[in-house]
């Protein structure tokens, strides 16, 4: 319906310039929202991962018979992480399907170009995975049209940090990130709470993403003698950092950022991620009730465990639905007013036990994140 | 033979452990026709690239126009004066007769590249005075019919007319022909030494002839230079140079009597 | 033996030889002679291949080898002494000879039998064996050249120049070698600008000048000097 | 003193794939005057192959090694009908804009086809024969067995395409050829053939050097990028067609790399191979080493 | 004369599309103005001079991220960002076009290559200059005023889009206007046989400089329209990749023509509209043409056309 309806727009406008008219929707036909991820390229597998949450929620709404009366029927647009591909489809997904909300993205560079777009038509986007403060820190504070309900990466940064000098008891703590803007506000943020509580950073290094060789920087930190280490970063390179430690004799405790939560990690990582920790929203164990219900359904239905991923396209579209039932239309104001202060009431899967969609002025909910770790190749959940 | 346009003394140049030309020395007047030959693998094509500056001399001086021009590209070369034609033919394959030579003309513009981008009236009409120039040098030569084909479509003969009507675009003083004989059927040869003979007498321009074809050395050099295995073996009139021993032993080898009376 | 019939050949549109027709009889030693860029060594690649032959033929032992690939001419008894003493530079002596036997590697034993065979022609050679060949002098690589070529156990050996750019003792010494290889019962075609050693050693010469054969004669009956000077330098006929 | 002796073997071991990425690349434009951009796809490639080798065929190490070899060499030998055959009388150009349009294609095929997350090949290189009895630490100097196998096997396979070169017809026909073509060619060396067994070469190396280095470290669809940029400068620096040159330039890299993350910063590492080659090429267009070996 | 009578109705069709269409629609064909700008300018300098560059996308960034720099630390408008943006790319060509006066093919080819992979780098990890990663906010582009009167809001889609149209007719016929005058001849002349050119007396040197400039100063102008386009920057929209898009836009319609990078453009950016699921194919299908392009049509669609018209 959609190729079809670009197709015939292309000739047209190729032969005469005319309008292509396009029917109203009837009051019966489906509802039509909007989903924008990563389809190809690299971050494609963390935005298929998303993309299961996002159907699975539409799924069990139209089990349910649907909303106003209409079934609900995802449009899904590929931006490739990039942000000129990401602003076209904002608009096409607006302009064509008339969508009243958009679930997206996982970049978070594209994220930043989009909700321009999407704040210009008054629709509002709930993050797809997008973790990086820079998200919700361009909202105007009070009137956000970004939303993500979980916390940003300052608050995973200080989870972490807690978590290593409090819960772990280690003061020398040498850090690792990678050079994108996430790796680099995690480690400015554990840096900065480390030292708050007394603790000592001993070194801190940067990579470029996809480097593969860590041995000289890992040899060099080892001389330092690190209790632990903080890798800020995606999930291939800690898993090849942590390795590569093993293999040197780094031993320390390795606690990592939350994008290496994926079992691709541990997969990659092979026996060198015993003991590693990591802070997370969602685990299938999680003793968040509503949590562990959806990773109950989403193993009857998918044949799978429901994961960070998964878990987070699941909220971010329960919220949107939800937001417009509550409204009573398809109206993208109406539904930021009501995902921006009507909300509080609504649980989430992620998070610890009673956590809602309570979002703060910047469009971000808080809890305090999960602390997971690595034993005996599985992740357990350490509350 | 009066004042010397172009002056080289005592060039050296080596390749690696080999000599290419070891200490020739040369003048060519203002006006005259100076032939220079040699056997194969004599200097003679490296000598032509020292003088037109491709390559730079590692010993030696080169006086052209009064100025020295030992270092200087051949781009500054040609703006002093200098044209030259090549062994292989050499033209801009995808350009139209008429705009190998206007580019050749670019050198006598005065308006930037700037201007000419700008579409200026003074860059308009020195590129209108350029294209009549061409227009008139093809006619000359008697290839105004082709002036906007492309130069691929001209016969080998063509093309060398085209090449030594490149050169006269920049009004130079002196040209340099290397082997312009070179691949001409016999009637095109007597064409071009018809044509050169009168380049010379109505435009005044000195001709440094690189040439193996001895008739057309020995019909239009006023002077000629020998060079076997890079130095200069011999200079003097054609009639002279010819019947040198010493050149008939460099193109010919030694010890030929010997058998060929027996 | 090796016949070349009318002949036109060059380079894209370049027309080098036009019309070149020559016959060099089994056994024979034949010259071709000629000024500076007037087609002999295009001859010598129309012959091996390295230049398409547009119209004509040529003929090795009866049989037009004109399709025949330059690779694989070297198999039908084909055997060129390029122009320049080409060697492989960066390769021992020992290594160009056996390159020359490249069409018939497996056939070691006579390998190693015609190496000592080039070895004793060419002493030189045999000391410096291990040396690579770029750090040889002139005749020396010229002795290479010949002695790779002769590995290749030809019929019919081409040499272009082999006296180009070498010292008079130096040609003399190359001269004599040449000689010496009549005996072997090859058939020789010596491409020279030098007239007089070609007219030392060939029995017969062809002169070839504007890519076609101007004039042939055999070598003894009475050459005159005149006739061949006009060629190099152009003097008139009186 | 002795931290610095770690950080050159650590940059010896990241030198040996450079060494067996960049030889085949000197190679392939020292005989044919091929630029091949797609070269770093063949690292890939052979890291997929060992992957496959050894997961889902459950090969041992000799014959997965054997695999990736034969893997490599048919992706050599399609590459030489794409960038070679079709281009042989056109200038360098086509073969770069080519190769780089191959370099592409296949990366974007890897991504659909392996998907964009990292693998790794699961060999133990400390279970193996001969290799697990040897140390692993030599006075100051720490070297796991994993990581041993990467010069050992560069080492090795360089010792065998050296001698492969030096006393084979084969070697010696390619080395003619890059010498002097026509010679070559003069002494019945075919030219398709010489192609043929260059990019087969070629590209067998770069994928024994994929496939180990993907049991050290990861490889996914745009790793070949990288590898195939170092590799350019590898056989920048060590003379375009000279494979003595390769091999020294390569280790030289690995190790300058490996000292600027241990004493400048880690996040310039990966420049400082750039701006090196960028200086060389104005200043030493032939290299570090001088003259360019074989092209005549 | 003929171009301009064939591009009239063009631009013109082009100027009253809005009316008719709508944001996404409008985005699409700013996205092909874009490349049709950058596969121009790399067809000055590959196609025309014959210098090849691998580093289009590079040129584009440094050309959106001056715009980028400028929004935030002097707050200047769109007005002073594109001549800002034209200039600074075109220093950086100028730089890259040093090594260019010392190499050629493959050694230029490789240099590109690494020029385009260290600006990314830089690009992506000065973090406290051009915001790493995440990028830089660009304001709005304003408003175009005369006389106090505003004519439009450059901050609508529309206008912006007018603008946008504007700006690549300028280019484009700036670009006709270069490869028309002296100096595209001489770059021609520096493709078809440098030495040649340089004994009739032409400054190599300057003309290949220029086409470096040219090309990297068209570049830098596209830049400057996709970061107000996008009202931001990020370092991805500027990659090797977009660097092969666009080799591969002007190899298929034709280096060393006008009209067919500019075709090469058009096709190949609307083409992945119309892939819909089959979009991660694209970059497969790029390669794909730039090989067998090069093997069947080396000379591009319009090049060979030409060449077989000629005939």
């Amino acid at each position: 319906m959609t190729r079809l309806s670009r197709r015939s727009f292309l000739t047209a406008a190729g032969v005469s310039l005319a309008t292509p008219y396009i029917a109203r929707a009837q009051s019966n036909a489906p509802i039509k929202v909007g989903g924008m991820l990563p389809m190809s390229g690299a971050a494609s597998i963390e935005g298929r991962q998303v993309l299961l949450g996002l159907q699975f929620a539409v799924e069990e709404i139209n089990a349910k018979g649907g909303l106003l009366d209409r079934k609900i029927e995802l449009v899904i647009e590929d931006d490739e992480s990039n942000s000129t591909k990401g602003v076209t489809a904002v608009r096409r997904l607006i302009e064509r399907d008339k969508v009243p909300f958009i679930v997206g993205t996982y970049a978070s560079a594209v994220v930043v170009a989009a909700v321009k777009v999407a704040a210009e038509y008054k629709v509002p986007m709930l993050s797809g995975g997008s973790t990086a403060a820079a998200g919700t820190d361009q909202n105007t504070p009070g009137d956000p049209w970004f939303f993500r309900s979980w916390p940003d990466s300052n608050k995973q940064g200080e989870d972490t940090a807690k978590a290593i000098v409090e819960k772990f008891k280690k003061t020398k703590v040498a850090i690792i990130h990678d050079n994108t803007n996430y790796g680099v506000t995690l480690a400015d943020q554990v840096t900065r709470v480390v030292t708050a509580v007394g603790g000592v950073i001993v070194s801190r290094d940067s990579f470029n993403a996809g480097e593969q060789d860590f041995s000289s920087m890992l040899t060099k930190v080892r001389t330092l003698r690190p209790e632990a280490v903080y890798i800020g970063g995606w999930a291939g390179d800690g898993a090849n950092i942590v390795r590569q430690a093993a293999e040197i004799g780094l031993r320390a405790q390795f606690v990592g950022s939350g994008s290496m939560l994926s079992d691709d990690f541990i997969k990659l990582a092979g026996p060198a991620s015993e003991g590693f920790a990591v802070a997370t929203v969602f685990e299938p164990s999680t003793p968040n009730p509503v949590g562990r219900a959806f990773a109950d359904r989403f193993r009857a239905r998918f044949n799978q465990d429901a994961n960070t991923f998964s878990s987070i396209g699941f909220d971010s579209t329960s919220i949107g639905l939800e937001a417009m039932r509550r409204v009573g239309r398809p109206d993208g104001q109406e539904i930021q007013k009501m995902i921006r202060g009507g909300m509080k009431d609504f649980a989430l899967a992620q998070g610890p036990a009673g956590t809602t969609a309570a979002f703060n002025e910047k469009g971000s909910v808080d809890f305090p994140d999960f602390i997971a770790v690595i034993k005996d190749g599985k992740r357990r959940l350490e509350v | 033979m009066n004042t010397a346009l172009l002056e080289a003394r005592c060039l050296v140049k080596r390749f690696g452990g080999v000599t290419a030309v070891s200490g020739a020395t040369l003048a060519v007047g203002e006006g005259q026709i100076l032939g220079l030959i040699g056997p194969n693998g004599s200097g003679k094509s490296t000598m032509v690239n020292l003088l037109t500056g491709e390559t730079v001399p590692d010993e030696g001086e080169i006086v052209f126009a009064g100025e020295v021009v030992t270092r200087l590209p051949s781009y500054r070369r040609a703006r002093l004066g200098m044209a030259r034609s090549f062994q292989m033919l050499r033209l801009f394959g995808s350009l139209t007769v008429e705009d190998n030579l206007v580019l050749a003309g670019h050198i006598r513009m005065s308006a930037g590249v700037i201007g000419s981008a700008l579409n200026s009236q003074s860059a308009r009409s020195e590129e209108a005075a350029a294209r009549t120039r061409a227009r008139e040098l093809l006619s000359w030569f008697e290839l105004e019919e082709f002036a906007s084909r492309s130069v691929t479509a001209l016969s080998i003969g063509q093309q060398r007319m085209v090449e030594i009507a490149r050169g006269l675009m920049s009004e130079p003083s002196m040209l340099v022909l290397d082997e312009p004989a070179a691949g001409l059927s016999p009637p095109n040869v007597d064409r071009l030494i018809l044509l050169v003979r009168r380049l010379r007498d109505e435009f005044g321009i000195s001709i440094l002839l690189v040439e193996h074809v001895m008739r057309v050395v020995r019909e239009l050099c006023d002077q000629v230079v020998v060079l076997d295995a890079g130095r200069k073996i011999a200079e003097g009139t054609p009639e002279q140079v010819v019947n040198d021993p010493l050149v008939i032993e460099a193109y010919i080898g030694s010890g030929w009597k010997r058998r060929a009376q027996a | 033996m090796l016949k070349l019939e009318n002949v036109v050949a060059g380079y894209g549109r370049t027309r080098i030889l036009n019309g070149v027709s020559m016959n060099v009889p089994s056994g024979g030693l034949v010259a071709l002679l000629g000024g500076n860029g007037t087609g002999k060594s295009t001859t010598l690649k129309s012959i091996v291949g390295l230049v398409a032959v547009q119209q004509g033929q040529v003929e090795l032992n009866g049989n037009a080898i004109n399709a025949v690939p330059a690779e694989e001419r070297v198999a039908h008894g084909l055997s060129l002494v390029p122009q320049g003493k080409e060697v492989f530079s960066a390769m021992s002596v020992e290594e160009n000879l056996l390159m020359g036997a490249f069409h018939r590697r497996r056939d070691r034993k006579m390998i190693a039998e015609d190496l000592e065979g080039i070895y004793g022609r060419f002493r030189r050679l045999k000391e410096r064996r291990r040396v690579d060949a770029g750090l040889l002098s002139g005749g020396e690589r010229q002795m290479l050249s010949i002695g790779r070529s002769l590995m290749a156990r030809p019929s019919v050996l081409l040499l272009d120049e082999p006296s180009a750019a070498l010292a008079p003792r130096v040609v003399e010494e190359i001269a004599e070698a040449i000689l010496n290889l009549r005996s072997l019962g090859l058939t020789l075609l010596l491409v020279e600008q030098n007239v007089g050693m070609a007219l030392d050693i060939a029995d017969y010469i062809y002169v070839i000048r504007g890519g076609r054969i101007a004039y042939e004669r055999e070598v003894g009956s009475g050459i005159a000097m005149e006739e061949l000077q006009e060629f190099y330098l152009g003097a008139e006929r009186h | 003193m002795d931290l610095f002796l770690q950080y050159l073997v650590n940059g010896a071991v990241t030198g040996s794939t450079y060494v067996l990425v960049a030889v085949g690349l000197t190679l392939i434009f020292g005989i044919l005057g091929v630029v091949n951009f797609a070269h770093g796809e063949f690292y890939m490639i052979g890291g997929y192959a060992g992957i496959f080798a050894v997961t889902a065929m459950n090969l041992p190490l000799l014959p997965a090694i054997v695999f990736v070899l034969a893997v490599a060499a048919c992706v050599g030998l399609a590459a030489e009908a794409i960038l070679h055959r079709p281009m042989k009388d056109r200038d360098a150009t086509s073969s770069i804009v080519s190769s780089f349009g191959l370099a592409v294609a296949l990366q974007n095929a890897a991504l659909i086809v392996m998907g964009p997350q990292p693998q790794r090949l699961n060999l133990d290189a400390s279970k193996m024969p001969l290799l697990s009895e040897l140390p692993t630490e030599f006075g100051p100097v720490f070297l796991p067995h994993q990581r041993m196998l990467i010069p050992l096997t560069m080492v090795a396979l360089i010792g065998a395409l050296y001698a492969v070169l030096r006393y084979t017809w084969t070697g010696r026909s390619l080395r003619a050829m890059a010498q002097h073509s026509t010679v070559a060619r003069l002494c019945g060396v075919r030219v398709d053939r010489v192609a043929m067994v260059t990019f087969a070469t070629g590209a067998a190396l770069a994928g024994i050097a994929g496939m180990l280095m993907s049991s050290v470290f990861l490889v996914y669809p745009i790793v070949g990028n990288m590898i195939a940029l170092k590799a350019f400068t590898v056989v920048i620096l060590g003379g375009m067609g000279n494979v003595i040159g390769a091999a020294v330039a390569g280790l030289l890299l690995g190790v300058i790399e490996s000292l600027t993350s241990a004493y400048v910063s880690n996040s310039t590492r990966d420049i400082v191979g750039f701006v090196i080659v960028i200086g060389v090429l104005l200043f030493l267009p032939n290299g570090l080493f001088g003259k360019s070996v074989g092209r005549s | 004369m003929k171009m301009s009578i064939c591009a009239l109705p063009v631009i013109a069709g082009l100027a009253i599309a809005p009316l008719g269409l709508g944001g996404y629609e409008l985005s699409v064909l700013m996205t092909i103005l874009f490349y049709v700008i950058l596969t121009l300018g790399l067809d000055l300098v590959t196609g025309y001079c014959g210098q090849f560059s691998f580093a289009t996308g590079a040129f584009y960034g440094i050309g959106a991220y001056t715009a980028a720099i400028m929004s935030r630390d002097l707050g200047t408008s769109i007005w002073w960002h594109l001549p800002a943006g034209a200039l600074v790319a075109g220093s950086f060509g100028l730089l890259l076009g040093i090594p260019a006066l010392r190499l050629t093919g493959h050694f230029l080819a490789i240099v590109t290559i690494a020029f385009q992979t260290i600006m990314y780098l830089a690009i992506s990890q000065w973090t406290s200059f051009t915001g790493g990663q995440v990028g830089l906010h660009v304001e709005s582009a304003g408003k175009l005023a005369v006389f106090g009167t505003t004519l439009f809001e450059l901050g609508s889609l529309r206008s912006y889009y007018w603008l946008t149209l504007g700006v690549t007719t300028v280019c484009v016929l700036a670009a006709w206007r270069l490869v028309n005058s002296r100096l595209g001849k001489e770059w021609v002349a520096i493709r078809d046989d440098e030495t040649l050119a340089s004994a009739i007396g032409l400054n190599t040197t300057r003309g290949k400089l220029t086409a470096f400039v040219a090309y990297a100063a068209l570049a830098g102008i596209a830049g400057v329209l996709t970061a107000h386009s996008l009202r931001g920057v990020t370092p991805d929209d500027f990659t090797i990749w977009i660097s092969a898009t666009v080799v591969a836009m002007m190899m298929l319609g034709g280096r060393g023509t006008f009209i067919g990078p500019i075709i090469g453009a058009v096709v190949l950016a609307i083409v992945p509209e119309f892939l819909g699921r089959y979009a991660e194919y694209k970059m497969l299908i790029y390669g794909t043409i730039l090989v067998i392009g090069m093997t069947l049509v080396p000379e591009g669609v319009i090049g060979r056309l030409r060449r077989s018209a000629s005939r």
